[in-house]
């Protein structure tokens, strides 16, 4: 059931097997608050991807000995459904799968203002429920939305777009098949208004010129999604409000 | 090795007063003892998936994806597909679950939906044989909780369902036992459509579809699968307590009524 | 090396494939007591299966914060020996195991007075020497018993018996073939003086009518079962008066 | 890794009087230091098991069980059946026993039962061929410890062993390297009977088959494994003592005799 | 499950000296920003291997041995054989590495070895398949770290592709699709060389090569994979810290020129 | 890839496959603090073994409930490189490996004198780089020695070597296609001092006189290997006195 080959990425318009320009990103819906337990949680639809983060704490870490006395510790996984990819995926951790949530956290954690909790943990996980490529940045933009929403302060909100090379040209966004069948892949998170990268990765083949055009093309995804970002923030917390301004008696104010 | 768990986290008021409710045949959200929370269906959200559905049951919310591999058969059933389920605790739905291995508690529901599905033949396996022996299809069912908010069994099991009738298998020939994609999909040969009901025991009261605080207290928890036929096909009692055989007599009349309708919405827009 | 299906699972005279009534139990063997070590013990045979069951405790637990502090926990093991099966057995734990570890560890819960000794484990380690169907019920016999004899107070004694349906019939007590090729199979645990049931399971297909016969058979068989057990418990009880009475000086009673 | 054990849990007073004794060469048992405690063999106990035994010595009690499977042979002994040795301390054995995967001592004893049997050549794996590199017999030996007073590897050992001479394997053709089982049975192909004879050294005493207690207070074990032709086939030093040159010179003589005895039981009934 | 790691062991004094010196682009052993430490490659020197090779970077020291096996390719690239990196933090090599399966940091560093051989298309994997789809020669990396004094990344590359440079595989026939193995040896086929160049930032400052002091408290690790054409192949930053978009510029100028001269080091004397 | 079987393992001359005469060791090379993280190390080659130890302790011990109140625990580790063998080894901790480990573990027990360091963990971390037969002997060699560069009082060195029979002839110091084709292995541990056997297994089939002829042999020969380790460690000590003899100021002497 494995699909062919295709028999090229950019067609002679110039626009992309699903039919994107090269600098355009997926479409991208995001939504906050969706789920009833966690303590904070986002949803992130980009093309084909689907993921789903969910945030709790701060809370007490166990076991005991891992906590740290000035900060909290973050913990990250991300997680790929079994049904989530063209082939099953096996539900047991995969090399992958360990090494993305590492570089997830790490990309975070410049944000996080962790300082503020002590002895505590903040957890952060990302099921991917569909895989479409890039979903390591998908996952990193509805992160910083699902932290917002647990109420965990953060120095900015950390955006996230990956660009590459394919068919010949620079790109912007990839998926699946581009990443696969392409040149090269580069994802990059960005925190916006302090304009620092806290993740990059890159495999492929670019020379410096390519490099600079893909890192810039993806530090300028950032801000476009960054935007995104707030908008969906302002609708969450404008929600809040109004289903708030709506109780009939609220003394304390929580 | 299993071991007693940790109690409730369910405040002692709330415990009482779901408990002196539980005793006039009452619950905390204004439900009758037979009456489910809100049930939501969504179907075919996974495209990548041969077959999906989302089932939520109030805030519970679970999600089940079915993909179609080719594989070998059992030994003891060389002429009939495999059908494998795997359900998984995703540490998002509720602060308790933890991450590792799966835990007693989800190798169970997968039992429970595995069993449901089986022993009603709801998946008509024979079809899914290539080369007796040889070469069969494997349908794998991958069960995601999303968010606890109790009766994982009722809503694990009809996501699984719901999925299964959104399944879309590739046409195909078999040339000299080799398998041979065409264009166009057919659907999962289905036979069966089983459905179960879970009740909690609080004091003396059975209730279906217990909501997460109920399960924290109730002594007992039992789950009846009737088939289409209005057959039973699973019965699993859980929890530390015990029942009175009349709970389990009442348990499957009600729960032979009672799948009627909650096969009527399962089915519904497939 | 897999034998054949039967051709039919009850003949001309209503009897079984080893010449049981429908209702008829296999022979049953328990012995109490049966290891130097545990606490307390206990063998069953039940036609071809045969189990032995250690009981550990009350013992203080590790690691520590696994302690209730209002009772003594319940561990169960249930465990099949790797060459107890038709085909050998993986000595790495099933989920078969696992699951019904946990269901008979939820039949012996309610009988077990664990109050009595809060902040304490007591362990129950159920080996299938060999299995012939029906172990589950089989092992809370067992267990039952040498639970009693680690001196356990318990407000009844379990006692355990499936029913199910094979060839048409309702019979009592399936043995491997049946519970294999036959039409349902109900293992049920039942505190006879109580009269409260704590383990259920059924899987197959049984109309109503045929499930509450098969339930008020196995029901029945729980019955003729604690006749056994409490038999079983005369004859160890005696068995150590009569020892008892020999010693020569024995001042404290114990 | 191999960790330093925690220390004996035998008392001091105990300690004290072992120590004592054997330093006037007695027991507390009142064995002599060449003595085994009672041994006692079922054979054939387990009728799913192609061969069983069950040894007691004194307390100690072992069931070993033997199945065989067809499977591929080992890419260096590409005619030759396989053998290979599993050991569980199951929890029920010993208060000190924990689960989990086989731990150093589980593996160590199941090495050492495998040696006694795979040097002495016990097995005649040639015969378990079917298609020199493609399909064997592989004999899979299982033992169970069930309670645990001391000498291990004796009792497993010879568990392991009457449980082969015990095997009854299907007769069978071979047809188009396809195995076709036939009516009756025939014996496992059996060429040698190694039996290990197992020494504790307390003190300066060296004593044979030490009980619990014993191996408590012991700074050393060793075991001879003697085979049939007296030859020594397997030896193993075990503990965290020492030994001086003749104890083990002593040992390997004792062994040599006091294997015959031991090897006319094991095989006595079968 | 990833988690925020312990603080550096480094002392306070130690980290304010490095903050101190690399606020004025100064190093504690005396380096400059863009010099590494003496390396010294032997190779070779696992004869039962295919390919070997110890890199030592000053007191960083790491082996790779190389192993060639048949085996079956992936699905996805039927006509090609099989790369597959693995890294194992041994336990002598520094206090703080701990036992067990590999943790993150391992993984990841294998997968960036891994990445930076792949992407840059070292081994020639098309002259590694025998029969499509069926058997190809699978080249396994091992990677060994001996003494951890930081920059294992590019010590283990370094290592990685010395090895393979080293590699011998044995003159082969394949006949009717088995594969003969003939006198004499052919060297890997090999299309690129790809070097890596890591960073650390510590304060404003970006150095190469951190020993393990420099690791311990700089905030972010930055690599540069170039491959034999000035090409970047692999780039991955580490660590909990931030980099201003300018520093990725910088150091992916500085690694293309670093690089070179590292090649030539690496494929020297193979 | 797998060598074929040699033809005869003594020639006529009596000499062996690689030259030696029956009982004559393979060329040894020792080295003693060839690491720089660990306390204590060494390196040996014997043959074809390539062996690599570290030492790290006495040092702090976790988990804590690990520590015993009156002497170090020893911890030991016997790893084989996955490119150590023929065929590549799996990285997944073998069986023999486990066995290996604490055989060895428990041939340095008597030797270090543990009670001087309670509540303490010594780990010894044996990593075999390339294996030819003899190197859980070996590993021995070489532990021993990085105990002593640790800095660890033992009581005596421990020195180790196999002997065995091949071709009819009992041989020292097996290489791997002696131990592999041959009839007899035999690894000896000797604390030549105290003359004291720590470590002793057979397997193969030895008649009592063979068997005690080639004990004796082994014993001669860890002799021997003793007198290479005390060399090694002048050589050492003596680079010590060196180095520190040149140092310009040395007050504490430490």
């Amino acid at each position: 059931m494995i699909k062919g080959y295709p028999e090229r990425l950019i067609d002679e318009n110039g626009l992309r097997l699903d039919g994107r320009r090269p600098d355009e990103l997926r479409p991208i819906k995001l939504e906050i608050g969706v789920l009833g337990n966690a303590d904070g949680s986002a949803y992130i639809e980009q093309g084909k991807n689907k993921i789903l983060v969910g945030v709790y704490g701060p809370r007490e870490i166990h076991p005991k000995h891992a906590e740290l006395p000035n900060r909290a510790v973050l913990r990250c996984r991300y997680r790929m459904a079994p049904f989530s990819t063209e082939e099953r995926k096996n539900p047991a951790p995969s090399r992958r799968e360990i090494e993305i949530s590492k570089v997830i956290r790490e990309a975070l954690e410049p944000a996080v203002m962790s300082e503020y909790y002590p002895r505590t943990v903040i957890d952060i996980f990302i099921e991917a429920l569909q895989c479409d490529g890039g979903t390591r940045c998908a996952g990193i933009v509805a992160a910083s939305l699902a932290l917002a929403d647990a109420g965990i302060p953060m120095r900015d909100l950390v955006s996230s777009c990956s660009a590459g090379k394919a068919g010949g040209e620079i790109i912007l966004d990839l998926f699946d098949l581009e990443d696969k069948y392409g040149d090269a892949d580069m994802p990059v998170a960005l925190m916006v208004n302090l304009n620092m990268i806290t993740l990059l990765q890159m495999d492929g083949k670019l020379n410096p010129m390519e490099f600079e055009k893909a890192f810039t093309m993806a530090m300028e995804g950032c801000r476009k999604i960054r935007g995104l970002q707030v908008e969906a923030l302002k609708k969450r917390y404008q929600g809040i409000v109004e289903r708030e301004g709506t109780s009939e008696f609220d003394e304390e104010g929580t | 090795m299993s071991i007693t768990p940790k109690p409730s986290i369910t405040s002692i008021l709330e415990q009482n007063l779901i408990m002196e409710l539980a005793a006039k045949s009452r619950r905390v959200d204004g439900r009758s003892l037979t009456d489910y929370r809100e049930i939501r269906i969504e179907r075919g959200i996974i495209e990548k998936a041969n077959g999906s559905a989302q089932v939520s049951i109030g805030k519970t919310k679970v999600m089940a994806g079915v993909k179609l591999e080719l594989g070998e058969p059992f030994p003891d059933t060389p002429d009939e597909g495999v059908l494998t389920v795997n359900a998984e605790f995703t540490p998002i739905a509720s602060p308790t679950f933890e991450l590792g291995p799966p835990g007693e508690n989800s190798i169970e529901l997968a039992r429970i939906v595995d069993r449901n599905l089986r022993e009603s033949k709801a998946v008509d396996l024979k079809k899914l044989c290539i080369t007796p022996g040889k070469k069969v299809f494997i349908v794998f069912i991958d069960i995601n909780i999303l968010n606890h908010d109790g009766n994982l069994i009722d809503a694990s099991t009809y996501a699984a369902l719901a999925a299964l009738l959104n399944t879309k298998m590739s046409n195909f020939e078999v040339n000299d036992g080799e398998v041979i994609f065409k264009d166009g999909n057919q659907p999962l040969p289905m036979n069966n459509y089983p459905v179960p009901v879970t009740f909690a025991k609080i004091g003396r009261a059975l209730m279906v579809d217990p909501q997460l605080q109920e399960e924290d207290i109730m002594s007992t928890r039992l789950t009846i699968g009737v088939d289409k036929d209005g057959c039973i096909c699973a019965v699993q009692k859980g929890g530390m307590g015990e029942l009175e055989p009349d709970d389990i007599r009442n348990a499957v009349g009600l729960a032979v009524e009672k799948s009627k309708e909650l096969r009527t919405l399962i089915i519904g827009g497939s």
